[in-house]
């Protein structure tokens, strides 16, 4: 059994409070991406391929720094470039790390109908299990962020792992660990959204932006990887950010109502054709009646 | 590209002790962690060739150094201890394995003749002792032992070092030692452009 | 840099122009965030381009390629007008209240006093203090950063003797005379108004206002306690008036009272791993390692040569100056001991005869036109692209082809051993080549132990991890291999002037393999007899290593290969491969992280940090103080100051120079170009010089002659070009690396959005960039980071593009791009003072192809 | 036949009753069949991915990974089965007069009162709802399953018809899986003969003059008698 699962809470036959109580730690964890120090460098990029053992995928200038256009099976990680005008004229280069966001309600997971495919630890890692992966691509329609993609070689789909094999042992994710400008933070998801906060604060008072926030979206309940925003009020800017993401209603439906309708309907079905059978029969086929067998 | 698929699929369980630092429950029959892959490898400490903030990289390779082991790197990554770069790394520096793994390495002597129109390998002999009867041929053709005002200029304007970005200190310094003794001149580096 | 790379996170302000560090440092610009983060500094971006700095600054402006001292000469103005200037430091630690001679001239025509049009060089005698007490110009020279006069070869007795500098200086403290340095240098800058700048630069005059208001805020009311930082790159090296750009930031550093100081300084981001390293070791023409000055004909013994290149003091006679470079006499014998041991004697002059005589400019541009010219027939390139890095790489593909012999010792396959193949030599062509070229297989950098210098001046050692691949070997060895077999065959067969040769000290254990520890222990410098302290009676015995390069005899009883690397290397072992982590003052010295010259100290100048009575200007960020208990200097890093000059012998701090303190008027030729730095045109520029069009172009630069040194009307090339690197790759390195290929998978040329929509270019269309010397070709990258610009009323594009791709590399050989290098483009014309090409700037047109 | 006598009347079978007449040729026996095998392995997987409580149907054939490889193919198949279907049949399908009297009184049909029922022609009326349902079907889960099976060629500027396929891939299903019930279990239980037809192609005299008594008329060439 692991801490998370050893944590006291109650204890027989003692007075006073829980040894520990207020102590106990928060396992949580949360990358902080604050786009406000972002310079694109892509050293991220680079760290999570080498670190996965993922080489060479061809690409193609695009007009922009942009390595591809989006994140792939075997390219995670990927900083999204948008040049901005302001509304003053002054010019913008806004840069995002996108990546899986480790939604604490996953929409991949929700979404993923093979056994144990997808598993979220306690501490918010959404893995994927590539031995358990059966390629069905539901995971891919299930992310509100567009991050699950399927890889035709391997016939399963990948993403982002945040690092678990590092973080397992008491290791940064590979991008955390490279990135210069400290851009990129890794820490308990409390601290993390206390140090977004502030930073926050700082963009607002010090920089000139106003609308600089925090982007923890609740429709997923919360994400693993929140973001410093200069403008949080227009996250599309960001490369296409979702503005309020949530997990697919169809996937919702189809998950939900839509499930437990259609398992009522077979189960319903079956039965109701044993209780035909056995209230009524069969059909059987009768004699031709002797006006019907000369011929006309 | 094999190794690493192969490597991605690997999975093992990793020990309780391990696995419960960041609060993980494992339950292998669901949840299986790739393993790490520097788990046994042997660190160097190194500094990043590229540009000159100088950071301090680790070099993991496969292999204890035992002497029947030619070390083989399997990952790279920032020196945390090191002030400067804190274990961060570049995009440049992040892929310092793929330049010490690389199959564009040349790794054998060459030479191209007088009109000639592809290479020939030459053996590392031939080859330096051939650039010796150059280097002397040359120099004792345009060595300049007087100049112009009858003072002594003792040097060579016939032979060009040029030297690069990544050198050591201490070749530099057996550079400027070598190639001033032999007269030269002509002596510059990638620090003028 | 004057101070270092975590150093800047103590930063109130920063103007990065001239560079981009967050794409060619982003390891280093982390402390730029940090200062932004924690401190709430400012930044200021000034570039040509919006670059990936640029995204994170306060203030961006748009600069003209090359138009950088006309800016920065604004801001001299702007901060004297509005007394945003650190009066005390500059009365006190520089030459602002010394006195020029009569007679010297501003340049309100482009000439500064004393102009030869004939030879195209400076009379320097009217470009000096003016002495006090008569016989003042006795002995003394330029000082730490002087440029050897040249000799007009052919001329008996050569040029005229250079003038000195006198030890008693006239000055006024009160800065009020009319021919004080600050005078003149108000005088200079008073040209340089907001409408002119805004003319030259094509910034607006109101974007141009808030940014010097931005940066001289740190001394709004005379507050002394803020500190701003000026950081540049090539940007601003990589022109005609290079040298001049940085003394500009260096004079707003030093008016601002911002050099010595934690957060502050002049910091230059160098480019490679070990290019400091390369200049401190000097594998450069005009100088020996160390900076000690290469000797030149006229230096016809030694002590002739030590008395032209060791200064002596100048300076009001009140004031002190240690003036360091007093010990160039035992610097450089300790050298010559090191290079010829026991054949360096006092009776052969420490074998000065041995050493080549520099007579003229051998510099980089030099060496191809003279290989173009048939006088350079072989040539050694050790990781070293000439071809790419240019400039006009067509002329240096030219001058290969009529050299003998070419060896190349890389990694991998590049540009320069395979000029011979370069686009566009057919095979016929090649088979009228007759350069014999060998290319030899070097080490990586995981391959060789040794030590590099990073741009903070910190020594590190590293250390190897892996074998060479196949049969590539270590540079070091292939080098000892080829001089042991040249010294066999002098030894055989005999030659010219062998002595040298056979008598270089080769002392390693394993000659032929000449392990790195043992050189870098050469280069720290050992007893050769015993010696003591006089002071302190310590004892170092023959043999042992030397604490420091205060222990370096002019009589030949040391020996050190580099007497600012003394002290890497001592008794108490390797410093160089320190590795603790501590950081007691929290101001990132990190004292005991491997070593930096000199001797440990990480700020230089650091004595500038206190107040004339030797307190710290702002107490909470405390470098080095005066103990007077003590009595010695004290400090969180290591004074680079005389320990126990008291602050009331008024020493200056500016220990390098003859002076004690530093130059706002740089003296007697220390730049060949000018005492005050004027703006002037690039060689190639869209519009006349605004402040005297008929001198345009700083008249010191030299023109080559071959047939490919030509130069771009403005008529016709009507575009300002600019080169650059980009964050993904590495100069003509990573092109080999299919992670960084991935990253930017193609070469590209950025141009704003309104000129792409005049000449119907979209986003991916292959383009030529066309310059007077060559054309590029590459996909149009249109953006709007770049915009068009006024330049005195005329609308003028900038484009820029990045210089990695050539002929060779992963996508070169798959033929998926135009296999153009960039430097096709760019002039061999160079800084007259560092004589680095000016490759930021040139003129060129654009095509759809 | 009575319509009040529930008792099964004593089967006179004679040999004229018994006697065979073609009712499917061998090539919509063989497709048909090609397209119930195609459809109940999309029936095993589907319904492994629909529900963790029947993933273990996954591994009947092959295991999660393979289920998933084969279920789009098969998919196809089916939906090739069926456009031959369509060819065979789609004359015999088109809903008449008789057909709609026949829906308004199903009920007598699910209560086994046939005589109740206007004679109906090769195929009833619950047939043809059959055929045109799959056939509706097959087009909506070809479209939708395309969408899931290539869900990244859907360009995340209107990824919305990702989520819409997911929810007609599986509402559609559902349908056919009822149908398919209804089918199956007709065909093999309740209609005696039926299974056989569509084994041996051809069905009794009897079977056809009970069941599809038009097309009886029909193929031996007699006219109803009232007509």
């Amino acid at each position: 059994m692991s801490q998370a699962s050893t944590e006291i809470v109650r204890i027989s036959g003692h007075a006073g409070t829980v040894p520990g109580a207020g102590l106990n730690r928060e396992y949580q964890v949360c990358k902080l991406v604050d786009t406000t120090t972002c310079i694109g460098c892509k050293a991220c990029e680079v760290a999570c391929l080498e670190w996965n053992g993922y080489t060479f995928s061809e690409t193609k200038f695009d007009n922009s720094y942009q390595t591809m256009p989006e994140t792939a099976w075997n390219y995670w990680n990927l900083i999204k470039f948008n040049e901005h005008e302001r509304d003053d004229g002054t010019m913008m280069l806004l840069m995002r790390k996108d990546q899986c966001m480790h939604c604490e309600d996953p929409g991949c997971l929700a979404a993923c109908p093979a056994d144990a495919a997808i598993v979220q630890y306690a501490n918010g890692i959404v893995d994927f299990q590539e031995a358990h992966c059966i390629g069905c691509g539901y995971c891919i329609t299930g992310c509100p962020f567009n991050i699950p993609k399927f890889s035709p070689t391997a016939r399963k789909v990948f993403k982002c792992t945040l690092c678990n094999d590092r973080v397992s042992v008491g290791l940064e994710p590979a991008c955390i660990k490279a990135c210069p400008t400290g851009c990129l933070h890794f820490g308990t998801k409390s601290e993390m959204k206390e140090l977004a906060e502030t930073r926050a604060d700082q963009l607002r008072s010090q920089s000139g932006f106003p609308d600089a926030g925090v982007y923890d979206p609740v429709g997923v309940s919360g994400t693993h990887v929140i973001y410093v925003l200069h403008d949080a009020k227009n996250p599309e800017l960001y490369g296409g950010l979702p503005r309020d993401p949530h997990i697919p209603l169809s996937v919702r439906l189809w998950k939900g109502p839509l499930k437990w309708l259609g398992n009522l309907a077979m189960l319903g079905g079956l039965v109701g054709l044993a209780l035909h059978y056995m209230r009524i029969g069969p059909k059987k086929e009768e004699p031709i009646p002797p006006e019907d067998r000369k011929p006309s | 590209m094999q190794a690493s698929r192969r490597e991605f699929f690997k999975v093992a369980a990793v020990g309780g002790v391990a696995a419960t630092i960041f609060g993980f429950d494992l339950k292998p029959a669901y949840a299986q962690l790739k393993e790490l892959k520097i788990a046994r490898a042997t660190e160097t400490r190194s500094t990043c060739p590229y540009c000159a903030v100088g950071c301090g990289v680790l070099i993991y390779t496969i292999g204890d150094k035992a002497k029947n082991v030619t070390p083989q790197v399997v990952h790279v990554e920032g020196d945390p201890d090191h002030p400067t770069n804190r274990g961060t790394l570049c995009p440049k520096g992040s892929s310092l394995e793929q330049d010490m793994l690389n199959p564009r390495r040349l790794t054998k002597p060459q030479v191209r003749r007088p009109g000639g129109t592809d290479w020939q390998d030459i053996s590392w002999d031939d080859a330096l002792n051939e650039i010796a009867h150059w280097t002397k041929k040359t120099r004792d053709e345009t060595f300049i032992e007087k100049d112009a005002n009858d003072r002594l200029a003792n040097r060579c304007e016939g032979i060009s070092f040029i030297g690069g970005c990544t050198d050591t200190n201490e070749f530099n310094y057996l550079v400027v030692k070598t190639m001033r003794s032999l007269g030269l001149v002509y002596l510059e580096n990638q620090a003028r452009v | 840099m004057t101070n270092g790379w975590i150093d800047i996170k103590n930063t109130d302000m920063m103007l990065i122009m001239g560079g981009n560090p967050a794409e060619n440092h982003p390891c280093g610009f982390k402390w730029a965030m940090e200062a932004k983060r924690n401190r709430n500094a400012k930044l200021i971006s000034v570039d040509p381009r919006f670059t990936r700095t640029s995204s994170t600054a306060d203030l961006f402006l748009q600069i003209r390629a090359g138009t950088d001292i006309a800016f920065l000469g604004g801001l001299i103005r702007y901060a004297i007008e509005n007394n945003r200037i650190a009066k005390e430091y500059l009365v006190n630690y520089t030459n602002a209240s010394f006195i020029v001679k009569e007679g010297f001239k501003l340049p309100e025509d482009g000439l500064y006093s004393g102009f030869d049009s004939a030879t195209s060089k400076y009379d320097l005698s009217t470009w000096n203090y003016e002495g006090v007490g008569g016989s003042g110009e006795q002995g003394g020279a330029a000082g730490a950063t002087g440029h050897a006069p040249e000799p007009v070869p052919g001329k008996v007795g050569g040029a005229a003797p250079p003038p000195h500098l006198p030890p008693n200086v006239a000055y006024d403290l009160t800065l009020e005379h009319p021919r004080c340095v600050f005078q003149l240098m108000k005088q200079q800058y008073s040209r340089y108004t907001p409408e002119t700048v805004e003319r030259i630069t094509g910034i607006p005059k109101d974007q141009y206002l808030k940014a010097v208001d931005m940066f001289t805020s740190v001394r709004k009311d005379g507050d002394m306690k803020k500190v701003a930082t000026i950081i540049y790159a090539v940007g601003w090296t990589q022109h005609t008036f290079g040298t001049q750009i940085i003394r500009t930031a260096a004079m707003i550093q030093l008016l601002l009272g911002n050099v010595g100081r934690a957060g502050g300084g002049v910091n230059a981001l160098r480019g490679h791993s070990n290019i400091q390293g390369a200049t401190d070791m000097a594998g450069l023409f005009d100088s020996m390692p160390g900076y000690l000055k290469a000797p030149i004909p006229a230096d016809t013994d030694l002590a002739t040569f030590l008395k032209r290149t060791t200064p002596t003091s100048s300076k009001p006679s009140p004031w002190g100056s240690w003036n360091y470079y007093a010990n160039t006499p035992a610097f450089f014998v300790s050298l010559m001991k090191a290079m010829y041991g026991d054949a360096a004697t006092k009776e052969n002059q420490f074998a000065f005869d041995y050493l080549p005589k520099v007579d003229r400019d051998y510099s980089w541009t030099h060496i191809w036109d003279d290989m173009y010219n048939g006088k350079v027939k072989g040539m050694m390139a050790f990781g070293m692209n000439g071809v790419m890095i240019g400039p006009d790489t067509n002329k240096n593909i030219n001058a290969l082809k009529k050299a003998d012999w070419l060896v190349v010792g890389e990694i991998y396959q590049d540009e320069t051993s395979e000029f011979w193949r370069a686009p566009g030599i057919t095979t016929d062509e090649q088979k009228t080549i007759n350069t014999t070229v060998y290319r030899l297989p070097c080490a990586g950098f995981a391959e060789k132990d040794g030590s590099m210098t990073n741009s903070a001046r910190w020594v590190t050692w590293k250390y190897a991890a892996v074998p060479p691949p196949g049969q590539a070997r270590l540079d070091q060895d292939i080098i000892a291999d080829i001089f042991l077999r040249v010294r066999d065959l002098y030894k055989k067969d005999g030659g010219k002037f062998p002595d040298p040769i056979l008598n270089l000290n080769w002392a390693y254990a394993d000659s032929a393999h000449p392990s790195l520890s043992q050189v870098a222990m050469e280069l720290n410098g050992k007893a050769l007899a015993d010696l003591t302290d006089p002071v302190t009676k310590q004892v170092i015995k023959a043999g042992q290593q030397l604490p420091g390069f205060a222990w370096l005899k002019d009589d030949g009883t040391t020996m050190c290969g580099n007497w600012i690397y003394s002290g890497c290397w001592t008794e108490a072992g390797a410093q160089i491969q320190r590795r603790g982590t501590e950081d007691p003052s929290g101001m990132g010295v990190f004292p005991n992280w491997s070593w930096s010259w000199p001797a440990n100290r990480r700020v230089l100048y650091n004595r500038a940090s206190c107040n004339p009575e030797g307190k710290p200007w702002d107490p909470t960020r405390k470098q080095v103080w005066w103990n007077e208990a003590a009595g010695k200097w004290a400090g969180n890093d290591v004074p680079d100051f005389k320990p126990d000059s008291h602050p009331k012998d008024h020493m200056g701090p500016f220990i390098m120079n003859p002076e004690g303190v530093g130059r706002l008027f740089a003296p007697i030729g220390v730049l060949a170009d000018g005492p005050f730095p004027e703006h002037y045109e690039p060689i190639e520029s869209p519009t006349k010089n605004l402040l005297h069009p008929q001198q345009s172009n700083n008249p010191l630069v030299k023109k080559f002659k071959t047939p490919y040194d030509k130069f771009g009307d403005p008529e016709e090339y009507s575009i300002v070009c600019t080169t650059y690197r980009l964050t993904e790759q590495y100069h003509y390195w990573t092109k080999n690396n299919p992670m960084n290929v991935q990253l930017i998978p193609e070469p590209f040329v950025e141009i704003p959005v309104e000129l792409a929509n005049e000449k119907g270019i979209r986003g991916t269309d292959m383009i030529h960039v066309i310059s007077a010397r060559g054309t590029y070709t590459a996909k149009a990258f249109v953006t709007r980071r770049l915009k068009p610009m006024m330049i005195d009323g005329k609308k003028v594009y900038q484009i820029g593009l990045p210089i990695h791709q050539g002929y060779r590399g992963i996508i070169e050989d798959e033929g998926k791009d135009a296999r153009t290098p960039a430097n096709l483009l760019t002039p061999a014309v160079s800084d007259p003072n560092a004589h680095t090409p000016e490759s930021k700037g040139f003129l060129v047109k654009i095509e759809k192809a | 036949m009575s319509t009040t006598d529930t008792t099964p009347r004593a089967r006179t079978t004679s040999a004229f009753d018994e006697e065979l007449i073609p009712r499917y040729t061998m090539v919509e026996r063989v497709n048909h069949w090609f397209g119930a095998i195609t459809y109940t392995y999309c029936l095993i997987t589907g319904l492994a991915f629909w529900t963790p409580y029947l993933y273990w149907m996954a591994a009947i054939v092959g295991g999660g990974p393979t289920a998933r490889f084969w279920h789009p193919w098969f998919g196809i198949f089916f939906t090739v089965s069926q456009f031959l279907m369509f060819l065979h049949w789609s004359g015999d399908m088109e809903v008449d007069n008789d057909d709609r009297v026949w829906a308004d009184n199903i009920q007598a049909y699910i209560e086994n009162e046939d005589d109740k029922l206007p004679p109906v022609g090769r195929f009833n009326w619950g047939q043809k709802l059959y055929f045109w349902g799959m056939v509706g079907s097959t087009i909506l889960l070809l479209l939708s399953g395309f969408m899931l099976w290539y869900v990244e060629a859907v360009p995340w500027s209107i990824h919305i018809l990702r989520y819409v396929a997911i929810l007609v891939h599986a509402s559609v299903a559902l349908i056919t899986i009822g149908l398919f019930l209804i089918h199956v279990y007709m065909s093999t239980i309740l209609e005696e003969g039926s299974f056989g037809s569509m084994i041996h192609g051809s069905v009794t005299r009897a079977w056809a003059w009970t069941f599809h008594r038009k097309w009886y008329y029909k193929v031996t060439g007699r006219a109803r008698p009232t007509e």
